[in-house]
C-alpha cells in the first residue's frame, strides 16, 4: 500500500488507546505484514479496554490530540471475558457527555480490531487520520481546564446526569 | 519390395448402426486404419449387442448377446476393436458383470449352451489410436494438419462410464478425444456439455426428449466457440446431426454445426481421399466449413 | 397415490421385492443416504415424477407399487450419470434396469407405453434378424404407435443420404439367436433366472 | 526516578532503514531523567544484552527503555536482562519502533519523529513505574472432584495416580453415574459395566482417594490453591465402617415395591438398598421416605438381621471440611423429562408425545436398562405395559433438542449415536423385529461413528425416515406414530409396539446452585462455561476450578474421558509447584478512599473483589471496603475504570503512568 507523499498543511495527532491482546497485536501484524499507514498515530497500550477510563480520552484531547481511537477485542473475544463489554457500556454513555462539552464526535472512533486484523487496523488509522485532517486542529477544547468540564456541575439534563453517573 | 506389413491387427465389431445410419463412421474407420497400416478384420456374422433396449428390460438377454459376440470374435485374431460407444459399453459391462457374478455367469453359459469365452480385450478405437498406436505415430501420419479447426469433442455418456468398466480415461474429466484429435493439429475447445446425455435412447419413442437434451449440447458447443462437433458414437451422431434441423426449428436458434465422426476428421488429416469419408452423408454439410479452413 | 399416506409395517413394506431388485442389479439400496446427487445430475429428471433418489428411497421402504406406477423408470436414459457419481456406489442405472425388467414382466401398470413399445420392437428385431434394421424399426414403430407422420420428414432425407437400408443380408447366426432367446425363456420357466 | 537508560536497536536494518536511530538516541538523551543512551545493531543478541547489563552497572541506571521490536516479541528477554543486572524487571519497558513504526512507514523523517515520540512516551512511563514483586500463593496439593460419573472417576484416578490426594464427592449412594446404567456402548459395543466397574473399584481402593458418597457440597470458600470446602454427608442410616455389604438387610426388608430409579422405575427395590448390585461403595442406605421404621416407628427388621450391627437409625447428616487446592466439577447430565410443560419452566412441554401417559413410550435411558444384561429384565427387551416382546419399535430423535421455540436450541450430540446403537441392540435381541427411526440429521462426527450409523441401516436393516414425528397416540395395544418422510414428501404412519424418545441432554438439576457456591459461570441452560471455547476448554474462568464431562455440554464417553484427563492434567500442572507465581499486574484498593460502593465487584469478570470490614482496635466496624484478592484478580483493570472514587488501581497500569504517556505527546 503506497500512499502518495503529499505534504499536508496540517498533520493531526491521533492517540490510540488499545488493548494488548487484540488491537495491539493487530497493529503488530500490520507491521510484520509491512502494511503502510499514516505516521500520525501514537499507541497507548492497556491490558483491556475495560481499563480505559474516559478521562484518558478527555486528557488526550486536551493535551493536543486531534483524534482518538479506542479499540479492543471483538465482543465475546475479550481475554478477560467481559472487560470490553463493560467498556462498551461506559463509552456509550461517555459519547453523550463528550458531545455536550463540545467535541465533534467524529474525532473519536471506537472499534474492534482483532489480533488477526492487521488490515483493519490500517484502515481504521488511515480513515481517522484523513477525517481529522479534514476537520482541522481541535483548538477550542485545548485551553479549557479538565476539572472545569469534568465536575459534573454543568450537566443540565437528567439524561446527561445519568450518563455521568454511569461512567 | 515386400508389401508393407500392418503394424497392428484387430478383430472388428462395427455394430448395427455402422452398417446403416452410421455408414460414414464405418467407411472412415476403415479408410483411416488402412492409411495407418492397422489391420481391421470384421468378425463374421456378429450379432446386435442388444444396445440399451435389451439391458433396459432384460439384462440376461443383453449379457447373453454380448457374450455370444465375444465368443464369435474369437474367430478373428487380435483384440476386439469397437467403434460404437454403446456397443463398447455393453461389451465391457458384460465382461465386468460376468466376471463378478457367478450366478449370472451360469445363466449366460446356459443360454449360450457353451462354455464362456469372454477374455478377448475389448478396445474402443480411441484407445487403439491413443495407446496401442500412439499419439506420436498418429501425429507423424498427419498429411493435412487440421490447424485452425475448432473442435468440440463430445464423449456422450457411455464412453467412460460407469467408473471401473470402460477404463478408457478418467470417467469425469477425460481427455482422450482431445488428445487424439489434438495430434492432427486441430484446436479443441473447452465446453460444458462434453459428457451430458443426448437422449439417444429416446430417438424413436420420445423425440421431444432428444430435442431438449441434444439442443442443450449444441448450444453449449456453440458457446464454447466450436466450428464443429466430433463424436465417437453413432447414437450421439444421430441425435446431433440428423436431428439438428429439427432442434433448430424447435428452438428457433441456428447452429449449422457439422458433426463429424472422429475417424472422419482423423482420416482427413491422414490424407485419405475425401470421397471415402462420407461427408456427403452428413445432414449438416461440413463442406463450406472445411473449405473455409482450407481442408477441402 | 403419490401423496397418499404411507403406512409402514412388516406387511406393507415389500422387502422381498427389494431383495429381488438388489439381486438383479447387484447393487444395495440401503447404502443410499439420500444425498440427492443422482437426481442433481440426471438429464431426465424433469421428465420424471419420481427423481432417481426418490426411487431408491421408495425401494428402501419397500414401496414397489409407488415405484412402478410412475413413468419415471421408463424415462431413464441409462446414461449412467447417477451410478458414476453416487458417493455410495449405489448403481442406480442397474437398479433402473432391474425395475424395468420387473415391471416388464409384470406387464407393469406403467403409463409409459411408447418407450416400452420401442424396446419391444427392438428386441423383436434382434430375435428375427440378429441385427438391428433401423428402417424397419422406425416403420413398424410408427405403424404400431399410430404416429404415422412421425419422422416423416426425416425418413426420405435419410434415405437419400443412403442411411436407411431397405434390404439386408441374412445373418448366418440367426438360428443361434433364436436358441439363445428360447433357452433364456426356458431358464425362466424353470425359475432359475429372473 | 531519574537515571534511565535508553537503548535503541537497529534490528539489522529493519529499523535503521527507515528510522534514524542515532537521532532517536540523541533526542532521548535530552529528556529529563535519561542518564544514558546508545544504539546497537541487535539488542536482543547476547552482546546486546551484555551491553545493557554493562550500562546499568556503569551508569547506575534505575530504569530501562529498549526502543526496538514489539514487547510481544522481546519484553521477557529484556526484563530478564534487567533483572540479571539488578533492576526490577517492571522498570524495564519496550518502545515499539519496529512493528509500529519502521515497518509501517516509508518516510524517514516522519518515522524518526514518530520513533522519538514513542520513546518519549515510554520514558515518561518508566519514570512512574513501580517496582513490582511477583505474587506468590501457596498451593494445597489436594483436589476436590464433584460428581462420580465416568468424568469424575477418570479425573480422580489420574490425579491420585500422580501421587496427589483426591476427595471425590458423589450425591448418590454409589458412584458410576450414567455410564453404570448403560448396556453396551457405541462405537464399539462393549459392555458398559464391564469397563466401568473395575474403575469404580479402583476408586474405592485407591489410597489417595477419599470417597464421600451420598454427599453434597455445602459451601466453597477461598481461591486457587486454597479452597475450603464444606461437604454434607447425608445420613445413610448404615455405619459404613461396620457394614460388610452382606445384603441380608435388603433381602429381609418388608418394603419391596419401591420403584428403582436407577432402573428407570422398571424394577423395584427395598427401603434399605444399594442402587445396583455393583454399587461402589457396596453399603446400603435407608431411603427414609419409604422406610416403615421412619414412617411409623415400627419394623426395625434390618437392624435386627444385621450381624455386625451396622444399621443405625439415629445417624445424622455430617459436615466434613476439606482443604483443597483445585476443584474439578463433573456433575454430568440428566435427560429431559419430556412430559407436559412443567409449571414455571422456561421449556415447553411435549404433550403430543404422551410420555408419562402412554406406558410404551419410553426414553433412551429406559431402553438402556431394558437392554442391559444386569437390568431389571435381564437384558430381554419387553414392553413396559404388558411385558410382550415388541416387534416394531419406533425411535424418535431430537426430542426436546434443537427446538429453539420450545426452549432448547442446542443439539444433544449423543442421541444420534445412541439411537443407532439402540437399533442394533434391538435387532440383536429381536431378530424378527423391525426398528424405525425418525431423524432430522444424523450427526456422527467421531472416529468410526458414521460407519457405525451406516451399519445400523445397511446391516441391521433399521429403516431411517427423515422427518420429525408430529404426534403419538395409543390405539389398542399399539402406539400410532404420525410422521412424514420428507424425502418423498408423504405422511408416514406406523403402529408401533414400543416408542423410544431420544430426549435432550440437560445439566443436572441444581447445577446452577452448585455454580453459585463455586463462583463459576454457566450458560442459560445451566451448562458450566469454560474459560475459552477453543483454547481453555477444561478450565473455568475462575482460577483453580476445572470442568469435566457432560456438565459442560452434552458429551459421549470418549469426549468425557478426554476432558476428564485434561482437567486432571491441569490440576497436576498446578500441583507441580509449591507456590503459584503470577505477574503482579493486579488491582489494589486504596482503603482510605474506598467508599464501599462495590461497583468494582459487579464488573469484575473474575469475582476477585471481596468485601472487607475495617475495624478499629476494639473491634468496632468502621467501614466496609472492597478488597481485591490477588490470587484471583486477572488484571483487566475494569474495576479501576469503573470506580467512582478512583480508589482501586491496577499495578503496572496506574492512572499516573498512563496520563504521563498521554501528556508526553
Ligand atoms: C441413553 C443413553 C445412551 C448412551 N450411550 C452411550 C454410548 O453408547 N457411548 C457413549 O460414549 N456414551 C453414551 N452415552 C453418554 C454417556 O452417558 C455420557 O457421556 C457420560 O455418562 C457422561 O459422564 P459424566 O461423568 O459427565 O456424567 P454422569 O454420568 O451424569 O455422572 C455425573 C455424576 O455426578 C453426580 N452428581 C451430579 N450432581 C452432583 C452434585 N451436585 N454433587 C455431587 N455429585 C453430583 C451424579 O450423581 C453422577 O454420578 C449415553 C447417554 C444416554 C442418555
Ligand atoms: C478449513 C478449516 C477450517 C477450520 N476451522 C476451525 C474452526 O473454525 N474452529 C475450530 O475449532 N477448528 C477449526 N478447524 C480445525 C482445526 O484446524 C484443527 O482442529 C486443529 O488445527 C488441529 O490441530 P493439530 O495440532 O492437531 O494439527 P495441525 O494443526 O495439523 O498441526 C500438526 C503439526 O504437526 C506438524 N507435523 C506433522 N507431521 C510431523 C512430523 N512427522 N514430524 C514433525 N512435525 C510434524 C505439522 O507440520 C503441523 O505443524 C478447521 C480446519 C480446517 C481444515
Ligand atoms: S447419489 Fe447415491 S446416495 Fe445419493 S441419493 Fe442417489 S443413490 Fe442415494
Ligand atoms: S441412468 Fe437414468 S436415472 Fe441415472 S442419470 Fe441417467 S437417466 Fe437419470
Ligand atoms: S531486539 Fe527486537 S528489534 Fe532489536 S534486533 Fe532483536 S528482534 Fe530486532
Ligand atoms: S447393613 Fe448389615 S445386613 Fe445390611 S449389608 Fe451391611 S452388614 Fe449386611
Ligand atoms: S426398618 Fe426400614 S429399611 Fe429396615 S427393614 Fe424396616 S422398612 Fe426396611
Ligand atoms: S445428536 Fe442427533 S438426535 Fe441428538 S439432538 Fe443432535 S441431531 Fe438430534
Ligand atoms: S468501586 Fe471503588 S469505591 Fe467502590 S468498592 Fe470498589 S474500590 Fe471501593
Ligand atoms: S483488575 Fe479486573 S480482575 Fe482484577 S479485580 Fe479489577 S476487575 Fe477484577
Amino acid at each position: 500500500m503506497h500512499t502518495d507523499k503529499v505534504k499536508h498543511d496540517f498533520e493531526p495527532k491521533i492517540v490510540a488507546l488499545v488493548c494488548t491482546w487484540c488491537t495491539y497485536a493487530g497493529a503488530d501484524l500490520a507491521g510484520t505484514s509491512r502494511m503502510q499507514y499514516p505516521p500520525n498515530v501514537r499507541v497507548v497500550k492497556f491490558p483491556c479496554t475495560g481499563r480505559i477510563d474516559p478521562v484518558f480520552i478527555l486528557r488526550a484531547f486536551q493535551k493536543g490530540a486531534d483524534g482518538v481511537l479506542v479499540s479492543g477485542c471483538h465482543p465475546g473475544d475479550c481475554h478477560y471475558m467481559a472487560g470490553n463489554f463493560h467498556a462498551r457500556r461506559r463509552f456509550a454513555a461517555f459519547r453523550k457527555l463528550l458531545e455536550f462539552v463540545g467535541v465533534d464526535l467524529s474525532r473519536l472512533q471506537f472499534s474492534w480490531v482483532s489480533a488477526a486484523e492487521g488490515g483493519k487496523w490500517v484502515e481504521m488509522v488511515t480513515e481517522l487520520t484523513e477525517r481529522v485532517r479534514q476537520l482541522g486542529p481541535l483548538t477550542e477544547f485545548r485551553e479549557l481546564e479538565l476539572a472545569e468540564q469534568w465536575s459534573g456541575a454543568t450537566l443540565t439534563t437528567p439524561e446527561l446526569k445519568e450518563a455521568y453517573q454511569a461512567i | 519390395m515386400t508389401p508393407a506389413k500392418n503394424i497392428l491387427n484387430y478383430s472388428y465389431y462395427p455394430g448395427c448402426s455402422l452398417h446403416a445410419s452410421a455408414k460414414e463412421y464405418d467407411e472412415s474407420t476403415r479408410g483411416l486404419f488402412k492409411a495407418l497400416k492397422i489391420g481391421l478384420h470384421e468378425v463374421p456374422d456378429w450379432l446386435c449387442c442388444g444396445a440399451t433396449p435389451a439391458h433396459n428390460v432384460d439384462e440376461l438377454l443383453s449379457l447373453s448377446l454380448c457374450a455370444k459376440n465375444l465368443e464369435l470374435s474369437n474367430q478373428v485374431d487380435g483384440d476386439l476393436a469397437v467403434a460404437c460407444a454403446a456397443c463398447f459399453s455393453r461389451l465391457k459391462v458384460t465382461q465386468h458383470r460376468l466376471a463378478e457374478n457367478e450366478e449370472k455367469r451360469h445363466q449366460v453359459a446356459y443360454a449360450l449352451d457353451a462354455p464362456l469365452a469372454l477374455d478377448k480385450p475389448v478396445k474402443h478405437l480411441l484407445e487403439i489410436l491413443a495407446t496401442d498406436f500412439g499419439l506420436d505415430r498418429l501425429a507423424a501420419a498427419v498429411q493435412k494438419p487440421l490447424s485452425g479447426l475448432k473442435v468440440a469433442c463430445y464423449y456422450g455418456c457411455l464412453l467412460t462410464r460407469p467408473p471401473d468398466v470402460p477404463e478408457l480415461d478418467d470417467c469425469e474429466d477425460p481427455s482422450i478425444m482431445e488428445r487424439v484429435i489434438g495430434a492432427t493439429g486441430a484446436e479443441t475447445v473447452s465446453w460444458s456439455h462434453r459428457m451430458e446425455c443426448c437422449g439417444a435412447n429416446f430417438t424413436l419413442s420420445r423425440p421431444g426428449v432428444v430435442l431438449k437434451l441434444s439442443g442443450e449440447i449444441l448450444a453449449s458447443a456453440k458457446r464454447g466457440g466450436a466450428d464443429c462437433i466430433m463424436v465417437a458414437c453413432p447414437l450421439c451422431h444421430g441425435n446431433l446431426d440428423i436431428r439438428q434441423k429439427e432442434i433448430e426449428e424447435a428452438s428457433g436458434r441456428h447452429y449449422g454445426m457439422p458433426v463429424f465422426y472422429m475417424t472422419q476428421l482423423l482420416a482427413l488429416a491422414a490424407g485419405v481421399s475425401t470421397s471415402k469419408l462420407g461427408f456427403g452423408s452428413m445432414m449438416v454439410s461440413p463442406v463450406s466449413l472445411l473449405k473455409e479452413k482450407g481442408l477441402l | 397415490m403419490k401423496h397418499s399416506k404411507m403406512t409402514l409395517s412388516a406387511e406393507t413394506m415389500n422387502l422381498g421385492f427389494v431383495k429381488k431388485v438388489e439381486q438383479l442389479s447387484g447393487s444395495s439400496v440401503r447404502r443410499c443416504f439420500q444425498c440427492g446427487k443422482c437426481s442433481a445430475g440426471c438429464p431426465m429428471r424433469s421428465f420424471m415424477e419420481h427423481p432417481p433418489n426418490r426411487i431408491v428411497r421408495l425401494l428402501q421402504l419397500g414401496q414397489f407399487e409407488r415405484v412402478l406406477a410412475g413413468r419415471s423408470i421408463w424415462y431413464c436414459a441409462s446414461c449412467e450419470t447417477c451410478t458414476t457419481r453416487c458417493p455410495n456406489k449405489v448403481d442406480l442405472a442397474a437398479i433402473m434396469d432391474a425395475l424395468r425388467k420387473l415391471s416388464w414382466d409384470a406387464q407393469g401398470p406403467s403409463k409409459e407405453s411408447l418407450v416400452q413399445l420401442a424396446n419391444r420392437l427392438f428386441i423383436d428385431n434382434i430375435r428375427t434378424y440378429g441385427r438391428q434394421y433401423e428402417m424397419r424399426l422406425a416403420a413398424v414403430f410408427n405403424l404400431k404407435s399410430g404416429k404415422l407422420l412421425k419422422d416423416f420428414m426425416l425418413g426420405p432425407s435419410l434415405f437419400t443420404k443412403g442411411k436407411l437400408k431397405v434390404f439386408h443380408k441374412k445373418n448366418r447366426n440367426i438360428g443361434e439367436i433364436e436358441r439363445i432367446f428360447s433357452r433364456i425363456e426356458e431358464l425362466r420357466r424353470k425359475g432359475e433366472a429372473t | 526516578m531519574s537515571r534511565i537508560g535508553v537503548f535503541v536497536c537497529h534490528c539489522g536494518e529493519n529499523i535503521s532503514r527507515t528510522v534514524d536511530v542515532e537521532k532517536v538516541a540523541a533526542e532521548a538523551g535530552r529528556l529529563f531523567g535519561v542518564a544514558y543512551t546508545c544504539d546497537y545493531k541487535y539488542m536482543c543478541s547476547d552482546p546486546g544484552q551484555n551491553l545493557l547489563k554493562k550500562a546499568v552497572a556503569e551508569h547506575k541506571l534505575e530504569g530501562i527503555v529498549v526502543a526496538a521490536c514489539s514487547p510481544r516479541m522481546h519484553e521477557k528477554t529484556f526484563r530478564n536482562a534487567a533483572k540479571a543486572a539488578g533492576v526490577n524487571p517492571f522498570l524495564c519497558e519496550m518502545a515499539n519502533i519496529r512493528e509500529h513504526c519502521s515497518w509501517v512507514h516509508e518516510d524517514r523523517d516522519e518515522a524518526t519523529a514518530k520513533a522519538i515520540d514513542i520513546v518519549t512516551m515510554m520514558v515518561e512511563r518508566v519514570k512512574r513505574n513501580k517496582k513490582l514483586q511477583p505474587i506468590t500463593v501457596p498451593v494445597t496439593k489436594k483436589a476436590l472432584i464433584i460428581g462420580g460419573g465416568i468424568a469424575g472417576i477418570q479425573s480422580a484416578l489420574d490425579i491420585a495416580d500422580s501421587g496427589h490426594q483426591v476427595v471425590l464427592v458423589e450425591r448418590e449412594p454409589s458412584i458410576g453415574g450414567h455410564m453404570a446404567q448403560l448396556s453396551e456402548t457405541f462405537p464399539t459395543l462393549d459392555c458398559s459395566q464391564c469397563i466401568m466397574t473395575p474403575k469404580m473399584v479402583d476408586v474405592v481402593n485407591h489410597p489417595n482417594i477419599t470417597l464421600h458418597t451420598y454427599a453434597e457440597i455445602e459451601a466453597v470458600e477461598g481461591y486457587i490453591g486454597n479452597f475450603q470446602v464444606k461437604v454434607r454427608k447425608k445420613a445413610r442410616s448404615v455405619d459404613m465402617a461396620k457394614c460388610t455389604g452382606c445384603g441380608v438387610c435388603m433381602a429381609k426388608c418388608p418394603q419391596k415395591k419401591i420403584p428403582n430409579s436407577f432402573d428407570k422405575n422398571l424394577g423395584f427395590r427395598p427401603a434399605i438398598y444399594v442402587p445396583f448390585p455393583q454399587a461402589v461403595p457396596n453399603t446400603p442406605v435407608i431411603d427414609r421416605e419409604n422406610c416403615t421404621w421412619f414412617k411409623t416407628g415400627k419394623c426395625g427388621v434390618c437392624q435386627k438381621v444385621c450381624g455386625p450391627g451396622a444399621v443405625d437409625y439415629t445417624q445424622e447428616d455430617e459436615i466434613v471440611v476439606e482443604q483443597v487446592g483445585a476443584v474439578v466439577v463433573a456433575t454430568g447430565f440428566q435427560l429431559y423429562d419430556i412430559g407436559p410443560k412443567p409449571a414455571g419452566s422456561a421449556i415447553e412441554g411435549y404433550g403430543e408425545f404422551g410420555y408419562g401417559t402412554i406406558p410404551d413410550v419410553i426414553d433412551g435411558l429406559t431402553f438402556e436398562r431394558l437392554a442391559s444384561a444386569s437390568g431389571p429384565t435381564g437384558g430381554k427387551i419387553v414392553r413396559p405395559s404388558d411385558g410382550a416382546e415388541p416387534k416394531s419399535v419406533v425411535f424418535v430423535q431430537c426430542v426436546g433438542s434443537r427446538a429453539r421455540e420450545k426452549g432448547i436450541s442446542y443439539c444433544s450430540k449423543i442421541c444420534c449415536m445412541y439411537t443407532a446403537k439402540h437399533t442394533m441392540l434391538y435387532k440383536h435381541k429381536v431378530h424378527d423385529g423391525q426398528a424405525y427411526v425418525f431423524f432430522m440429521d444424523a450427526r456422527t462426527p467421531g472416529k468410526g461413528y458414521d460407519e457405525f450409523w451406516r451399519r445400523s441401516i445397511e446391516e441391521e436393516e433399521a429403516v431411517y425416515i427423515r422427518g420429525m414425528v408430529s404426534r403419538l397416540y395409543q390405539k389398542g395395544d399399539k402406539v400410532v406414530v404420525m410422521g412424514s418422510d420428507v424425502h418423498i414428501g408423504v405422511q408416514v404412519e406406523i403402529e408401533a409396539d414400543l416408542v423410544v424418545l431420544a430426549t435432550a441432554v440437560q445439566p443436572r438439576e441444581g447445577a446452577d446452585t452448585l455454580a453459585q457456591k463455586l463462583g463459576i459461570s454457566y450458560d442459560k441452560y445451566h451448562f458450566y462455561s469454560e474459560a475459552h471455547a477453543k483454547l481453555r476448554p477444561v478450565e473455568c474462568a475462575t482460577a483453580g476450578i476445572y470442568l469435566a464431562g457432560a456438565c459442560q455440554g452434552p458429551k459421549d464417553i470418549p469426549d468425557t474421558v478426554s476432558q476428564a484427563s485434561a482437567a486432571a492434567a491441569k490440576v497436576m500442572t498446578l500441583f507441580a509447584r509449591n507456590e503459584l507465581e503470577r505477574e503482579p499486574i493486579v488491582a489494589k484498593v486504596n482503603e482510605r478512599f474506598c467508599v464501599g460502593c462495590l461497583a468494582c465487584r459487579k464488573v469484575c469478570p473474575y469475582g476477585a473483589v471481596e468485601e472487607k470490614e475495617i475495624r478499629d482496635r476494639s473491634g468496632n466496624l468502621i467501614k466496609v471496603v472492597a478488597y481485591v484478592n490477588p490470587g484471583v484478580c486477572g488484571g483487566c483493570g475494569t474495576c479501576q475504570a469503573t470506580c467512582p472514587s478512583k480508589s482501586v488501581e491496577l499495578d503496572g497500569y496506574t492512572d499516573e503512568q498512563i496520563m504521563a504517556m498521554i501528556e508526553a505527546l
